[in-house]
């Protein structure tokens, strides 16, 4: 029966991502489901190494993009026909290179964890980063080196001219990728990742060495970058300075932190999260950036774990039958938020604004008029007070539900 | 799974609002791909703004063009990243739009060449077209050159031809110094100059050949203080942005009085920051001439701009040119397919409001067109930048003949239909 | 030659110096509190816009005066309701707090001034060269700037060593717990501490502002430098903060004035390679070009071969 | 046969000297308690001993190796497991996990990345029985970090015998316990430790001469003192300087 259990949520996450194009099938869509499934390994893999690991890194994209480089590379040399293979493999390509990258580096960075790492990667990554604008003949300058993916021998017929068909190859991955990655975590040296991230002193009075432990999983992480830079190459077939930089590693903890560290769904949601941000509300409004610096602060102040961790908070109550008591104040509170985060988006929007009028929710404000910026200040000052109103109620329903019992013997499933 | 259907739900809907943009005389949308958010925004929504403001004056206002469909500038933030440049034109692909207007770095635009040209040759029928107003890189007109993308602008070598002819006629300058971003157009800066100025005056002295990194040099004094001690009479650069203020600040602000001969050091901040220090000192290649304007036509136009855009500048006057050029090929074969409108671009010329005839090559799908020279000044400047008091006063202007360059490595694949 | 080195090292003075009143803020509020503060330079960048607002309506010296004050309330308002409240979740937590925070003010900065670079000049006052050397000018303005600079460390240090609150920010250098532990209102310290770490470094964002430029990106062109300087000088080391702040502006403003690069050391060992060799990068690599990423190569090395930094005792 | 041994191992920080030439032999089986006032160096000792400090001078033999200077997972699989005064757990796991990692070296597992945990039955039913003989079997899901005080502690002692080492080094196990959960925690120790070699630090004299069979006093870094604990309650130096007051007010 468990093992039923396991396996359908595997089956759902496959059924899922294979029926996703099923719905949504522009060109667009499909681009997104791209992005999306690189972020989904790209995240798990900086996962393994921040939420599994304890290792904060700021230069984890140093994997990805040589990963990727290396790919596109592979591309040129499969144009060329140096080499000859099927391109369903330059994952592998990125990934044995992302491996190779975090064998070497991983000697050295790994001697410590928290701070001292967190400065190598920063470190590392300025420089790998520096060096890829100086050293053209490889990474291709500012441009980057670009190659065609339609050149290798076909795979059963299909010669990958659409973006379609790479997201099913590259659902092939993400899945293989996600269940190797799972599966790490249940292996003892995915286990001690874990110890030694709680407790690296005392893990070394338990028979292992912290730093070798951190060692694997640092070389386990850059392996799963590295596809998933793969997979960068074979989407957009070309590859490019600021894929190794500081900005996309800085977005990668971003995303990981949003969905939630230390739950292994945690990037999986925050990939698709900030995906869609970056893709649909950069399209609405030009200060998306703004929105998602606040989200985000707002999530490590009130979140720490992420919105898996706020999804898991709710199993104790779930398991006792107690979630439907939540609904309606959550409702209570839920309504008169959105309404003030509506608002308060709707002033920094009229605030910003060069042109006269502003479309919003359907509604026209002006922007000159000191009275429309004053009707929707109002109605953020009403939701405030009634979120203030109603959040002891919230509360209290919130203890009610998750009393803790004399002891807690349900399994946990993560 | 919860989550999930919550999430397709938002997308849905989001897919929803995309598709549902039916006309009913339908528009002929372009596409304008250029930073909108980030360092590099307000260069890109300057640009947007003339574009918009061009497609109003010129057409919408008069009733659209091929027989009353309206124009509609669709514009796509790339973030001045490759990355994200071939998202958006994924989107663009997406909502069927097949003219994809961009300017602004060079990377952005070999990508975009890059990716435009496997999508063409892949979908066939679906094509899209390349309209590079601003994007110098030579290469994108030689070994890169594709039938897909057309250039308003001139490129590097073309301008350093110009800039260095200028050094060349001013017996006074014995050395220059040339400093730039270490990247490819800077490269291109420094490689083409110091060659065009040892065949044009083997007498300069090349007192220095510098390369910095992008965005990551704090202080250019010491950069300068080589300078200084090099004792350069001119100084030549490539930079843009944050690092062309920086360097002309640090050049002023140490006290060196020599000419600084740029590519990219006016309007969008730079003319209002550089104010009064840099007066007589900044020097701009450009086409497209500056003040004084020749004709009434390109005042009037710049002056509704100015009435309906107060904050922002004519800083591309070549945007209004491409987009007039299109129109008229457009027009010419009653056709919005890239490939007519593409053969009807290739070797049309064309007036632009100053009353320039320009050029478009066919081999290589290059504008020609005449260069100038202008200064950073607040003297005789009646279209200032920034609304600060500064502009540009044009001192030199090259004949169409003077900034031609042959065609060297174009071999052009023409799509057969 | 002479004139050159003479200058490169004032330049390079310059420099150390104001990455001296950025670090010294970081590492004081990372003795006291643990958290390396991502958003440092953020409020450098602060510091110089404010200063630009403030100078546009009464001029540079009342920028001088009130934007670093303005920028230290707001450090402060940011350790009290931000920081604090994140702390209970441990340092990883902090940092990206920290993290997010650079990203957030990057972007505010955006929101409120725009993404161009702004005209923030330096005062007329300052607008004559200091002195002639060689036929090269030193402006007054920098000058100025090693003037402030310096009294800003003199000012420093006599806090530190002789005031009560200097003593117990000293204590908490070495022993951060005890201090906790002998019942002064920590949190206010904390509060305090980085309320004027903050301000420091809004000072040195006023001053660097007309010379480096007001621009969005100034923030980072600087923050990971000053990071840099810190772990390099040891966490929590004042001193080492300082030397590692000098060294560097001078590493750098050497490196950019020497002419040398690989073709030298090439010529040296009597080695030849053509431009058509696939490293050909590698073998035209000039050290002016490498110069701004000295500091990160640096950095991993000094990190490799001594974790502690040069003056550092504390690990964390 | 003695099994560990101390041979004038000296320990300095900077110009303090902490430990001053200590020698200590202690035989198979023993159940040898250190004892002496605060700051005399006991978790210095223990520290040396578990290599987590280097020793200054001297040295110190496990068996026929020496193994002073070595990393502590070295020494842990040489067969030293050792607990904490201060608990040391791995708090964002569960209690079982925490326990099973604790058992990993000694399976032989080592850093195997191609084991799947759940399908190891030895070893979770290794697991299991370690979590009844701590009492904890019933909070085996339960997030270590949440657990009560006593548990903790328990855990603690879990985690330092789960591997089955020979020698086993508590630090001041009871140390924070109520009156009557100290009594159940001596009858673990008592428990876990049969057949093995038990060296603890503890303050509470009552469970020290309950449970050692040799008392080492240790004073300013030095050893004053080992021998059977009747001998030593009536040893007059001890008595001096540490042990009379401590007797007579307990």
């Amino acid at each position: 029966m468990a093992i039923l259990k396991k396996s359908a949520v595997w089956i759902g996450y496959l059924a899922a991502l294979l029926a996703l194009p099923q719905f949504f099938d522009s060109v667009l869509a499909v681009s997104i489901f791209n992005q999306m499934a690189i972020a989904i390994v790209f995240g798990l893999s900086y996962n393994m190494l921040l939420g599994q690991g304890g290792m904060l890194s700021f230069g984890h994209a140093v994997y990805f993009g040589l990963g990727g480089f290396l790919a596109v590379h592979a591309l040129l040399m499969i144009e060329v026909e140096t080499v000859y293979f099927s391109i369903i493999w330059i994952p592998l390509v990125g990934g044995f290179i992302g491996l190779l990258a975090a064998l070497f580096i991983g000697t050295f960075s790994t001697h410590k964890a928290g701070t001292v790492f967190a400065m190598i990667s920063l470190g590392i990554g300025e420089l790998l980063a520096a060096s890829s604008l100086i050293f053209v003949s490889f990474f291709g300058g500012e441009a980057g080196v670009s190659g065609d993916r339609t050149f290798g021998p076909p795979f059963f017929g299909i010669e990958w001219f659409q973006n379609l068909e790479i997201y099913y190859l590259a659902v092939a991955w993400v899945f293989i990728a996600t269940v190797f990655m799972y599966l790490f975590t249940q292996t003892p040296a995915g286990k001690m990742a874990n110890a030694v991230r709680d407790n690296p002193e005392r893990a070394e009075f338990i028979g292992y060495s912290a730093r070798k432990v951190r060692y694997i999983t640092f070389c386990a992480a850059g392996l799963f970058a590295g596809v998933a830079g793969g997979l960068f190459a074979l989407n957009y077939e070309f590859i490019t300075e600021e894929n190794l930089n500081a900005a996309t590693s800085g977005r990668v903890l971003l995303s990981a932190y949003i969905g939630g560290l230390g739950y292994f769904i945690g990037p999986i949601v925050g990939a698709v999260i900030l995906t869609l941000m970056n893709s649909l509300l950069s399209n609405y409004s030009d200060l998306w950036m703004l929105y998602l610096g606040i989200m985000f602060l707002l999530t490590v102040m009130f979140l720490p774990r992420g919105f898996a961790g706020f999804i898991m908070m709710h199993q104790l109550a779930w398991v006792r039958g107690k979630i439907k008591s939540l609904l309606v104040p959550y409702l209570l509170t839920g309504i008169p938020s959105l309404l003030f985060l509506i608002s308060v988006v709707g002033l920094i929007e009229l605030s910003h604004t060069d042109e006269a009028e502003l479309y919003y929710f359907g509604l026209s404000f002006n922007s000159t008029a000191a009275m429309d910026f004053i009707l929707i200040a109002i109605v953020a000052l009403g939701s405030l007070l009634s979120i203030r109103r109603s959040l002891p109620q919230l509360r209290a329903a919130w203890e009610a539900a998750n009393e803790i019992p004399e002891s807690v013997d349900e399994e946990s499933t993560s | 799974m919860r989550t999930s259907r919550f999430i397709r739900h938002i997308f849905l809907s989001f897919l929803l609002v995309f598709s549902s943009n039916i006309y009913a005389q339908e528009p002929v949308r372009l596409a304008f791909l250029d930073p909108l958010t980030g360092a590099f925004a307000s260069i890109g929504n300057s640009g947007l703004k003339q574009l918009e403001f061009a497609a109003d004056y010129f057409y919408n206002s008069k009733g659209g063009i091929l027989g009353g469909r309206m124009i509609e500038i669709v514009p796509l933030d790339n973030k001045q990243s490759p990355t994200e440049s071939q998202l958006q034109f994924r989107r663009a692909v997406s909502e069927g739009i097949q003219y994809i207007f961009q300017g602004n770095g060079s990377a952005v635009a070999n990508a975009l060449n890059d990716a435009i040209n496997r999508h063409n040759r892949r979908n066939p029928g679906q094509e899209v077209m390349q309209v590079n107003y601003s994007a110098v890189d030579p290469i994108l007109t030689e070994d890169n050159c594709s039938f897909w993308h057309f250039r308003w602008d001139a490129h590097a070598n073309m301008k350093l031809n110009v800039l260095t002819d200028y050094i060349a006629a001013d017996q006074d300058i014995e050395s220059v110094y040339i400093i730039g971003q270490d990247y490819s157009f800077g490269q291109v800066v420094s490689d083409t100059s110091i060659e065009l100025l040892q065949q044009k005056r083997p007498d300069i002295e090349i007192a220095g050949n510098e390369f910095h990194p992008i965005g990551q040099v704090k202080d250019f004094t010491p950069y300068v203080t080589k300078i200084v001690a090099s004792g350069a009479d001119a100084v030549i650069t490539g930079n843009y942005g944050a690092d062309m203020v920086s360097l002309a600040r640090s050049i002023i602000d140490n006290g060196l009085d020599i000419p600084i001969y740029t590519f990219y050091a006016a309007y969008d901040g730079i003319t209002a920051t550089l104010g009064e220090d840099g007066k007589n000192r900044i020097r701009l290649i450009h086409n497209e001439v500056s003040n004084p304007y020749p004709t009434e036509e390109r005042k009037e136009f710049v002056r509704a701009f100015k009435a309906a855009n107060p904050n922002n500048d004519v800083t591309q006057p070549r945007i209004t040119n491409a987009l007039r050029m299109i129109v008229t090929a457009m027009e010419e074969t009653q056709s919005t397919d890239p490939y007519d409108v593409g053969l009807a671009l290739e070797d049309m010329r064309f007036t632009t409001l100053s009353g320039d005839e320009i050029w478009m090559r066919g081999e290589d799908h290059q504008v020609i067109q005449t260069l100038h020279i202008s200064v950073h000044t607040d003297e005789g400047v009646e279209f200032d930048a920034d609304n600060s008091g500064f502009g540009l006063y044009t001192e030199f202007s090259a004949p169409i003949e003077d900034s031609m360059v042959p065609v060297n490595n174009c071999r052009m694949r023409r799509p057969s239909r | 030659m002479l004139d050159v080195f003479i200058f490169a090292t004032l330049n390079g003075l310059v420099t150390g110096l104001l990455l001296f009143m950025l670090a010294s803020g970081l590492t004081l509020i990372f003795s006291m509190m643990g958290v390396l503060n991502f958003a440092h330079a953020s409020f450098y960048m602060l510091g110089a816009y404010f200063a630009y607002s403030v100078s546009l309506y009464f001029g540079y010296w009342t920028g001088l005066i009130f934007a670093p004050i303005i920028v230290g309330v707001l450090g402060a308002l940011v350790e009290r309701y931000g920081l604090r409240r994140v702390h209970q979740h441990g340092h990883v937590a902090e940092l990206v707090f920290t993290f997010g925070l650079a990203f957030l003010i990057e972007e505010a900065v955006q929101f409120f001034w725009g993404a161009d670079t702004k005209n923030y000049q330096s005062p007329d006052l300052l607008d004559f060269p200091l002195f002639t050397l060689f036929g090269q000018e030193f402006p007054a303005y920098r000058g100025f700037m090693i003037g402030i600079s310096i009294s800003i460390f003199i000012g420093l240090y006599y806090v530190l060593t002789k005031s009560r609150i200097g003593i117990i920010i000293q204590a908490a250098l070495t022993h951060p717990h005890t201090v906790s532990n002998l019942g002064h209102n920590v949190p206010l310290i904390f509060m305090c501490v980085f309320g004027v770490g903050s301000a420091l470094a809004g000072v040195a964002g006023v001053i660097a502002g007309p010379v480096l430029t007001t621009f969005p990106g100034m923030a980072v062109v600087l923050g990971s430098i000053v990071f840099v300087i810190v772990v390099i000088g040891g966490l929590g080391s004042l001193a080492g903060a300082f030397i590692a702040s000098i060294l560097i502006g001078l590493l750098q403003s050497y490196a950019i004035a020497s002419d040398v690069g690989m073709p030298d050391l090439l010529n040296l060992l009597g080695l030849e390679f053509d431009r058509n060799h696939p490293l050909t990068d590698l073998w035209t690599l000039t050290l002016p070009q490498i110069a701004p990423i000295l500091p990160f190569l640096l950095l991993v090395l000094v990190l490799i071969f001594r974790p502690t930094g040069l003056m550092g005792k504390r690990e964390q | 046969m003695t099994v560990l041994s101390l041979n004038d191992v000296t320990k300095n920080f900077g110009e303090t000297e902490i430990i001053r030439g200590v020698s200590l032999a202690i035989e198979k089986g023993e159940k040898h308690a250190i004892i002496g006032p605060n700051g005399a160096g006991k978790s210095t000792l223990f520290h040396l001993i578990s290599g987590l400090y280097n020793v200054t001078s001297g040295s110190i033999r496990f068996k026929d190796q020496e193994i002073q200077n070595k990393q502590p997972y070295e020494i842990n699989r040489l067969g030293v497991a050792r607990s904490f005064q201060v608990t040391n757990i791995f708090a964002r796991m569960n209690v079982f996990e925490n326990v099973r990692c604790a058992l990993l070296w000694s399976s032989g597992y080592k850093y195997s990345f191609w084991h799947l945990l759940g399908r190891q039955k030895e070893l979770n039913e290794k697991t299991m029985h370690v979590l009844e003989q701590i009492g904890l079997q019933k909070k085996a899901l339960f997030p270590a970090g949440e657990l009560a005080y006593a548990h903790q502690r328990a855990l603690e002692l879990g985690i330092a015998i789960a591997s089955g080492a020979e020698i086993i080094m508590l630090d001041e196990p009871v140390a924070g316990m109520s009156h009557s959960e100290a009594e159940g925690a001596v009858e673990l120790i008592r428990r876990i430790t049969e057949g093995k070699t038990l060296i603890m630090v503890e303050h509470d004299m009552n469970i020290v001469f309950d449970v050692a069979d040799k008392i080492s006093v240790l004073v300013y870094g030095k050893v004053i003192a080992s021998d059977r604990p009747e001998n030593i309650r009536a040893n007059a130096q001890v008595q001096e300087s540490y042990l009379g007051e401590v007797v007579t007010s307990a």
